[in-house]
């Protein structure tokens, strides 16, 4: 008969999720199902309050990418308001951004994902964890603290709280950058720099040891979506939304944030809290895309400095121009960071990101505004319509794991397939279940605006809907 | 014209007065205070005016104020020159032509008459009105006014509230003359200081030092205030005593304002009270025409100007500074104090603000001086208070009493106790913002400061009298959520401390408290009191810290048990009945499944509740009548002779053996966990009962040779006959329950035994022992106690009894010694000594043996039994009681009289009560209570050695079968939770299937009773003496239930 | 001496609180070989465990299997922290509080979607009526707020707590 | 009679002026008595209850603010039972209306957040009431958020008696009393709001805010308020 296996919470991912792998008779994979749990309401409850607290309210989404937040949010209202902020203004938002990358994608690979890839897929999962790591592979770990503390710092330096801070303000930011902080981040520049080289060097050189996971982890044609330039560089904090096939052909783009949604849709899922949007003109379910870090760097021609470009040029000749195995969401990830890191610099060396012009004040000047960037996890949407008098009267988030997740889903179904065997059902083969999601780097507190249970569950369903197994 | 400036013209308007008020022709006065009217007064006068027209009689027909007793209303005064006034009660209009006949011929109709009054003490003034009519009671002879003295209602209900004249007649504005005319302003002040006078709004304070203050400020103008912003749901002094009499509150102010040099008055009075205002409004403008008011009154060059204000209802403008605001024509809100406002008051001037009845009283001080008032009321506390007594009470209405009354005689003696015998519980006083004081505290007087003791105030005068069904949490909870809303928000103790109050209260109410919340609520509550800016906040918790420091154990009951004793909360209960049956049985549902003819299905409904339905469908005491709502339709269902009759119909039928199949199928799986019972009594049987169903095993040791306790030895076969309770035994022991008879506790198995052979021990041993009174002549050959006389005829054992049988007691016991006695050819007097209201016993039981020869003997205490030189009984002397004052239970105390009652007999049965036997505990380190019964918690019945509980008689005394059986299914459920771990009570029941639905037109219906066999002929043998309801009768009965447990939304 | 047990638990809140903690940085180090680690975001547990010495919850009470979850940690903890304003006040999950949840969910799920406008019923669990504080559900021992704590207080607390003393945070945390 | 006076303040001998209010005398001082409704230069009006001190041979509580001194009295500002009824008045208030500290336009500069701290309150044990409190975002500079409203009437004190105009005031009663616009009108149609900004500047909390102003941003100034009245007493 029949079984479907659970997976109550997915654990070390960012938010509350849990999986159903039903099977048929003959004990292989016949659905699965991915169910995210929470959901908060940001659309609705923040009807009515003024426009300008939307970037502090939103950034109560998420509290480790509550940057991407800020800044989406920020944007919409500078539409709302219909400025061009400050250059300078610009400038330190990117930097801020940047710094706000680093320390995220130093969570996902180190914190999150490294007990699987240096501790191993199949190794204990009591110590198989950051504090596991810390035992085992203590260099490791202490980069990976180092690294996220980096990106903490100079969040903290920038913008005053290292979490939730209230520096980006709609218009621009609240206070300009002194020489002190600048100097002081470009002091701990280097570091940041040689940990990323190192461990870029470390994952290169274990890239051989996971075939299974780098075929199966959700290896499958899917179009991608990412922000660049005119020019196809990566970019993070403004540009055009690009969507490409799975051979890189051209398949549509956002020039304008308004238009977003002639582009993506959104669907209700009868059985996860997290919606699903789709590309519009294929329609629901074929307009499957990924977006993150492998997407933007499929997306992108160019990092557009000259270190990732070089491993960017690497990555490529290792792995095809368009890479299509979610597995290397950590490589891309990694090239990112080093990117991030190099823009930083490249940023803080620009004279004018000194300029005490950082805001451009303004009333309600459109009833509507778009603010779209790239968060760590991907392509994030703020949409707010309001009132003459500033109160907001409609509110649309569209986050990075939204995008991602008809792709979990079948990534999950790819790796349940694949590693699933006879029915039966490994320690392992289950936390590779999980960490083919933990390769998205869902933040499914973003995606439902709410983080929640901090793992997946998994369950074992029989045939007919009973509970046979759970873990 | 009509302005008085002399003593001549002041003497020419009484005399006008007078006549009005004792004209030549009869006078007919009828009461028309806004409760009257609300009584019909109106039609009455109506109909009296159409019938003096009718007939062209002379008589004088006018209205008057409320004479205060409230319950008796509409109240008519009578008046026929040289009589005495008669005041008749609940006057319809029909019986004014009567009335009219009678008092045409002189007469008055004496079966409406309420009391005469023969003279009268104005106290500024007395009146004579005539003699006569001797077989009407005096008023102060009527209950309800016995003890009351009217020095502030003084006029209310005797004079015309609209006639100056009539006021003037009774000594009205003599004092303000008076004072006027020694122009000595410091003498009255020293007067009323002197007459330690406090201010009656309720925080009494020294009127005359405020008036001091007020004299001694500076600025000009000063004003004066009259507060008749009565807000206190369910007080109406202020307004009857404006309403009867609004001069003296006008004479008051005057005085006042001359002493104190206020040159403006202001009377705030509540809108919603329309007549009030109107006959002030009256008052104020012949006061003014007379003279008396406005410019240059009584010609002395002294000038008041005293205007109205129309509060607009809210409750906090009776704080005074609030009330200023409100005149000011601001919002409502206090302000701190200081300043005062005798320094900074209506407008920033000095300012004074007394009372209506504050007022009321200075003329009878100015008149009768200092020393006259200290004669009445308490040292700290002189004069007398207008309390309207309200509630659980049969006489309600406004009582004036001297300060310092206990409390107690509010109650009984001027309010009659609570009506249909229930029981008084609490008097709430001071209103919304008082407390509630406990039955076991009425002997405390009603002061100021003995009120404030008990965390209560005086307040303006509200009494509200509960009874046990009021429910003390909802008590508080309705007083917190009217101070809740009358809170004006300025402060935050009050604004939001209230509404979190209210907030716990509430989730206590629907059975959603905790224990912590209790003890939030109380720092709650403390803290508002302390840090809230006005009296409202200050005084608002008084009736949450007074219920919880006197009723704590309800608040207890609704937390931990999820039960309100009352039934009041309707969130803890499935009906009324439910909630008053000891063993929670769901009534409803098996009277709708029989009523859908569902016989089997109400039977395993009943024994799932009850596994003694036989017995309990007989012998019951049956609180669930008293709280059927059918009882406001026309009478109670008869619940518990329906489950007799559904017990009857299965347990000796074909059908008990299927049904008891079914009933032990519903066991639970096996636990192999081991318990003992000790007590085969109801106790200890439904104990027994339920833990076999629950899965555990169970062994029940009784030192009797058969099971039922009381049941098998103390109930007469008339009663109970014992094949029956065989039968229901029969299904204890079908669902596993093992007995071993011949066994009695510390003499064959010590409780240590027990502690190692099984997970769990059940106490429930009865009362067996007889109390023993210590009357001279007990020991003497022929004297018994009734439980051994029961227990030998049970066991159809030899008794010494004789020919004439004495029975001493109000009991059950004593009853059923009597009627067994009676059964055996004796002859037989019951002797009791209080009255047959108070005896316990059920009360169709009295009747019973009343019908089959029993003589009754009540109001007679034994004192000693006599016998001869043999030493046998001759006869039992008793002394003749009077009814004394209530005691601690509501009921009047027997007092001994000189009168010796002799009865000659030769046996003397002692049913004065029974005791457990209680040693074997104190070996076994179970602890005792000072009463000397077993200590358990009332919760989950543990007693203070693990593994042991315990229920009944054992800790509660004697009590009955019900309560008995309750105490052991309540044990079951907390054994089986300690054994398991787990709460699993509610598996125990299946799901069953009725409709729920309320009848939609409940026809009228009398109670079906069951019938009794012929006295004469049951009386000569032990068979049943009761049938039971036929299957017709037992389906109506069925039918008549209103289904109070189908909820909205169901 | 044996580690002390600690477990973290994510309900209705951002994760920032977490991520506060994280931002113990390098004292992460220190504080490993004296904690172990037994249920949280960051560690791969199914269930969680009984015997735990110290539970710190993040996140208001919002869903039914919030609910569970933090009677579960009452159940098996011996001390319950809540973490940040989401479990001590309810924080911004409870703007939501005055919408009945019907109204928000069919804003997202059927207003504001482009196909299959229903609201999810399937293997999600239902939402409260409201988000609660994590003491108006289960007994809590410490209250840490802040939007979120600093890492400091946590800190301290942590290190209070291993030194079998209670921490007093007068002055040391605030609301927001 | 002495123009000063002796009072001693938790037991220390202090002088104060005849006339002064506790609270006045012991800030004099440099003493802290908690308070929120109090702003110097506005009449007291003794709502809040946190100034509440003992005074030696008084049997009830009294707010510092509206209390005058007296020669030789005793006044008690700290104890155990003061601290337990502050902080549950503080908790009361949080537990009133909607005060999302996070998110809010005063976060880090408001006075009832300030308070809790420094008293020690770490929660609420008082169930939120979580009450549909609407804004006013009516008015071209200003915005009014019931939601962080703790009705201690400085708006309506500093409008009514330092510019004169009177345009807020309190409607409702008990826990439904709010704040209103002249006679419940949108902020915008007042007709006798001069747009000063005196109230927002006067508010304590985030209920009265300048627009535009983000989560933080928004500081009062209300020393301006205290020296504005002063200013004025002078010239009068």
């Amino acid at each position: 008969m029949g079984h479907t296996i659970q997976i109550h919470h997915v654990t070390r991912i960012e938010g509350h999720a849990r999986i159903d792998i039903h099977l048929n008779d003959e004990g292989r994979v016949s659905s699965t199902q991915f169910h995210v749990t929470q959901v908060r309401g940001f659309e609705k409850f923040t009807e009515g309050r003024p426009f300008y607290e939307m970037p502090a309210i939103t950034a109560r989404i998420c509290g480790i990418c509550p940057v991407s937040h800020l800044l989406a949010s920020a944007k919409a209202c500078d539409a709302i308001m219909a400025v061009q902020i400050p250059e300078p203004a610009r400038l330190l938002r990117e930097l801020l951004h940047c710094a706000q990358f680093i320390q995220s994608h130093a969570l996902s690979f180190f914190h999150l994902s490294a007990p699987d890839l240096l501790l191993g897929f199949d190794s204990d999962p009591a110590a198989r964890n950051v504090l596991g790591l810390i035992e085992k592979h203590p260099e490791a770990a202490r980069d990976g603290i180092a690294l996220r503390r980096f990106g903490q710092q100079a969040i903290e330096r920038l913008a005053g709280e290292r979490i939730h801070p209230a520096w980006v303000v709609p218009g621009g930011v609240n206070r300009p950058m002194s020489v002190d902080v600048r100097d002081q981040i470009l002091s701990e520049l280097p570091l940041a720099h040689s940990i990323l080289r190192r461990t870029l060097r470390m994952f290169k050189s274990m890239l051989d040891q996971f075939p299974a996971e780098s075929e199966a982890f959700g290896n499958m044609p899917t179009m991608h979506a990412g922000l660049t330039d005119l020019d196809g560089r990566l970019q993070i904090y403004d540009g055009i939304v690009r969507f490409i096939e799975a051979d890189g052909r051209p398949a549509g783009r956002i020039a304008r944030p308004l238009e977003y949604s002639r582009m993506i849709g959104e669907a209700a899922l009868p059985d996860s809290y997290l919606k699903a949007p789709y590309f519009k003109p294929r329609g629901y379910p074929e307009g499957i895309y990924r977006v993150g870090p492998l997407a933007r760097l499929n997306v992108a021609e160019t990092c557009g400095s000259a270190e990732a470009d070089r491993e960017l040029a690497e990555y490529r000749q290792r792995l095809g121009r368009v890479v299509n195995s979610s597995f290397f969401y950590h490589y891309a990830r990694l090239i990112e960071a080093l990117w991030a890191l190099e823009r930083m610099e490249e940023l803080l060396h620009l004279p004018e990101i000194l300029d005490r012009h950082v805001r451009a004040e303004a009333g309600v000047n459109a009833l509507e505004g778009v603010g779209i960037i790239e968060a760590p996890r991907g392509v994030l949407i703020h949409h707010y319509r309001v009132d003459e008098r500033g109160a907001i009267t409609g509110a649309n988030l569209i986050v990075a794991t939204g995008h991602n997740n008809l792709a979990i889903s079948r990534s999950i179904q790819q790796v349940a397939e694949r590693f699933l065997e006879n029915g039966r059902i490994s320690e392992g083969a289950l936390n590779r279940v999980s960490a083919v999601v933990r390769a998205y780097d869902p933040c499914l507190s973003c995606s439902t605006h709410a983080f929640g249970r901090p793992a997946f569950r998994l369950r074992l369903l029989g045939a007919g809907g009973t509970v046979l197994d759970e873990r | 014209m009509k302005r008085i400036r002399d003593l001549a013209s002041f003497n020419e308007a009484r005399e006008a007065g007078l006549a009005r008020l004792l004209p030549p022709v009869p006078r007919i006065a009828v009461g028309m205070g806004t409760c009257g009217v609300g009584n019909g007064a109106e039609a009455v006068f109506r109909a009296f005016a159409d019938s003096i027209d009718h007939r062209g009689m002379s008589v004088e027909l006018v209205r008057t104020g409320c004479f205060g007793f409230c319950a008796a209303e509409p109240l008519v005064n009578i008046w026929i020159p040289g009589r005495p006034l008669v005041i008749l009660q609940k006057v319809r209009p029909d019986d004014a032509p009567a009335i009219l006949d009678d008092v045409a011929a002189g007469r008055v109709p004496a079966e409406l008459a309420l009391c005469r009054i023969d003279e009268w003490d104005h106290i500024t003034a007395h009146i004579k009105f005539g003699s006569g009519f001797p077989e009407i009671p005096l008023w102060n002879e009527v209950p309800f006014f016995r003890g009351q003295k009217k020095i502030v209602l003084r006029n209310c209900g005797l004079i015309n509230p609209d006639d100056i004249e009539e006021f003037l007649a009774v000594g009205g504005y003599q004092a303000l003359y008076k004072v006027l005319i020694d122009n000595n302003p410091a003498a009255v002040i020293e007067a009323v200081k002197a007459a330690r006078l406090r201010g009656r709004g309720g925080a009494g304070f020294q009127t005359g030092a405020k008036w001091e203050y007020l004299r001694k400020a500076k600025a000009e103008p000063k004003y004066l205030i009259c507060n008749a912003d009565e807000g206190d749901p369910g007080a109406y002094m202020n307004r009857n005593e404006i309403e009867g009499d609004p001069h003296s509150l006008i004479e008051g102010m005057v005085i006042g304002a001359f002493v104190t040099g206020a040159s403006e008055g202001i009377i705030y009075v509540r809108a919603e009270y329309p007549l009030a205002v109107h006959r002030l409004r009256t008052a104020i403008q012949q006061a003014e025409e007379w003279g008396l008011l406005g410019e240059d009154i009584l010609g002395r060059g002294f000038s008041f100007r005293l205007s109205l204000v129309e509060g607009a209802g809210a409750f906090v403008c009776g704080e005074e500074t609030a009330l200023i605001r409100s005149l000011e024509g601001r919002a409502g809100r206090p302000t701190p104090r200081p300043p005062y406002p005798a320094e900074s008051g209506l407008y920033g001037k000095p300012t004074n603000i007394n009372n209506v009845e504050t007022w009321f009283n200075i003329a009878p001080i100015v008149l009768k001086g200092p020393a006259w008032f200290l004669e009445t009321g308490s040292a700290k506390s002189p004069g007398t208070k207008v309390f309207s007594l309200v509630g659980k009470v049969v006489n309600t209405g406004l009582v004036e009493m001297p300060l310092g009354t206990p409390l107690k005689q509010f109650v009984y003696d001027v309010g009659g106790g609570a009506p249909n015998g229930r029981t008084v519980k609490a008097v709430q006083t001071g209103g919304p913002s008082g407390g509630c004081i406990p039955q076991e505290m009425f002997d405390t007087p009603v002061d100021y400061e003995s009120l404030a003791q008990l965390g209560s105030i005086m307040g303006s005068g509200g009494m509200v009298v509960m009874d046990e069904d009021n429910c003390m949490v909802d008590v508080a909870r309705y007083f917190v959520e009217f101070t809740h809303s009358e809170s004006c928000g300025k402060c935050i103790p009050c604004r939001v401390g209230l509404d979190k109050s209210l907030h716990y209260l509430s989730r206590i109410t629907h059975g959603k408290g905790t224990e912590e919340d209790l003890e939030t609520l109380d720092e709650l509550s403390r803290m508002i009191r302390d840090a809230s800016l006005c009296g409202l906040g200050q005084t608002a918790p008084n009736p949450v810290l007074t219920t919880m420091r006197h009723f704590r154990h309800e608040f207890e009951d609704h937390i931990r048990a999820r039960r309100c004793r009352a039934g009041v909360c309707e969130d803890l209960a499935i009906s009324p009945c439910e909630n008053s049956c000891p063993l929670h049985m769901n009534i409803p549902r098996y009277l709708e499944l029989l009523k859908e003819d569902r016989l089997e299905e109400a039977f395993l409904s009943v024994v799932l509740d009850n596994p003694l339905p036989a017995s309990t469908g007989r012998v019951c005491q049956h609180p669930c009548d008293n709280r059927c709502r059918r009882a406001g339709l026309d009478e109670a269902v008869n619940m518990r002779d329906v489950h007799r009759y559904i017990a009857d119909s299965i347990y000796p039928s074909p059908r008990f053996e299927e049904l008891a199949a079914r009933v032990a199928a519903l066991r639970r799986p096996g636990t192999g966990k081991r318990c003992a019972v000790v007590g085969a009594g109801p106790t200890g049987l439904a104990c027994a009962y339920y833990l076999a169903l629950l899965g555990h095993d169970v062994m029940v040791y009784d030192s009797n040779p058969g099971a039922g306790g009381m049941l098998r030895y103390a109930l007469p076969d008339y009663r109970l006959p014992k094949d029956v309770l065989d039968r229901e035994i029969e299904l204890i022991r079908r669902v596993g329950v093992r007995f071993t008879f011949n066994t009695r506790v510390q003499e064959h198995i010590t409780l240590n035994d027990l502690d190692a052979q099984y997970d769990a021990v059940f106490l429930a041993i009865g009362t067996w022992k007889e109390n023993w009174v210590y009357l001279p002549g007990t020991e003497l050959k022929g004297v018994m106690p009734a439980l051994l006389f029961l227990e030998a005829v049970a066991k159809r054992e030899e008794t010494p009894i004789g020919r004439r049988v004495v029975v001493i007691g109000g009991g059950n016991a004593a009853i059923d010694s009597a009627r067994t006695a009676l059964r055996m050819g004796c002859e037989v007097t019951i002797v009791y000594r209080r009255e047959r209201k108070d005896m316990p016993a059920i009360h169709e039981e009295v009747e019973a043996a009343e019908a089959e020869g029993a003589k009754l003997v009540f109001l007679a205490s034994p004192h000693r039994i006599v016998g001869d030189a043999s030493g046998r009984v001759v006869a039992l002397e008793a002394v003749r009681t009077r009814l004394g004052e209530y005691d601690s239970s509501g009921r009047r105390r027997p007092i001994p009289t000189d009168e010796i009652l002799r009865f000659p007999c030769d046996t003397v049965i002692l049913a004065v009560g029974e005791t457990v036997d209680i040693d074997f505990a104190k070996a076994s380190g179970l602890k005792i209570r000072a009463n000397g019964l077993l200590e358990v918690d009332r919760y989950t019945l543990e007693t203070s050695r693990p593994k042991f509980y315990a229920g009944g008689d054992l800790i509660t005394g004697a009590s009955n079968v019900s309560n008995a059986m309750g105490y052991g299914k309540k044990a079951a459920r907390n054994i089986d939770r300690m054994l398991t771990g787990e709460e699993r009570w509610q598996s125990l029941w299946p799901e069953f299937e009725y409709a729920m639905a309320v009848p939609a037109h409940p026809s009228p219906s009398r109670r079906h009773r069951v019938r009794d066999a012929d006295p004469l002929v049951r009386v000569k043998d032990f068979r049943e003496a009761t049938f039971g309801l036929t299957a017709v009768e037992a389906m109506e009965e069925a039918c008549r239930c209103l289904r109070c447990d189908v909820r909205n939304g169901d | 001496m044996s580690r002390a047990r600690i477990a973290t638990v994510w309900l209705d809140g951002c994760s920032g609180c977490h991520m506060s903690l994280l931002d113990l940085d390098e004292a992460l180090i220190g504080l490993a070989p004296k904690i172990e680690l037994v249920f949280g975001p960051l560690v791969d547990a199914q269930e969680f465990p009984e015997g735990v010495d110290v539970t710190f919850v993040e996140g208001a009470v919002s869903s039914h299997d919030d609910l569970r979850l933090a009677q579960t940690v009452r159940a098996r903890s011996r001390f319950v922290v809540a973490l940040g304003d989401c479990a001590v006040t309810a924080n911004v999950p409870s703007m939501r509080n005055q919408i009945p949840p019907k109204k928000l969910l069919e804003r997202i799920y059927v207003d504001g979607v482009n196909v299959n406008h229903r609201v999810p019923a399937d293997g999600v669990p239902a939402l409260l009526k409201q988000a609660s504080p994590l003491h108006e559900v289960i007994r809590v021992d410490l209250h840490v707020p802040g939007c979120p704590p600093p890492a400091a207080a946590i800190g301290y607390v942590i290190s209070e707590l291993l030194a079998g003393r209670r921490p007093d945070l007068a002055g040391k945390v605030k609301f927001g | 009679m002495p123009d000063r006076v002796s009072i001693r303040i938790d037991g220390e001998l202090l002088h104060a002026r005849l006339g002064q209010t506790i609270l006045e005398a012991a800030t004099a001082q440099g003493r802290f008595i908690p308070s929120l409704c109090h702003l110097k230069g506005l009449t007291p009006v003794g709502a809040c209850r946190l100034c509440l001190v003992e005074v030696a041979g008084i049997g009830r509580l009294l707010p510092a603010c509206t209390t005058p001194v007296q020669d030789g009295m005793a006044v008690t500002t700290r104890s155990d039972r003061l601290d337990r009824y502050r902080r549950m008045i503080l908790e009361l208030l949080f537990a009133e209306r909607n005060h999302v500290c996070a998110v809010c336009v005063s976060n880090n500069h408001c006075e009832l957040q300030a308070l809790a701290r420094r008293l020690g309150v770490t929660h609420v044990r008082f169930p939120y009431s979580f009450p549909k409190a609407g804004t006013d975002l009516s008015h071209r500079q200003f915005v009014l958020d019931q939601n962080r409203c703790i009705l201690c009437t400085r708006c309506v004190r500093v409008c009514a008696e330092v510019e004169g105009a009177h345009v807020w005031d309190v409607a409702g009663r008990g826990i439904g009393s709010r704040l209103v616009c002249e006679l419940n009108r949108a902020w915008a149609d007042s007709r006798s709001c001069t747009g000063c900004g005196k109230c927002v500047q006067s508010c304590p909390t985030g209920a009265l805010a300048m627009k535009g102003f983000a989560a933080e941003e928004m500081v009062k100034r209300t020393e301006t308020i205290t020296r504005l009245v002063e200013a004025k007493g002078v010239r009068a």
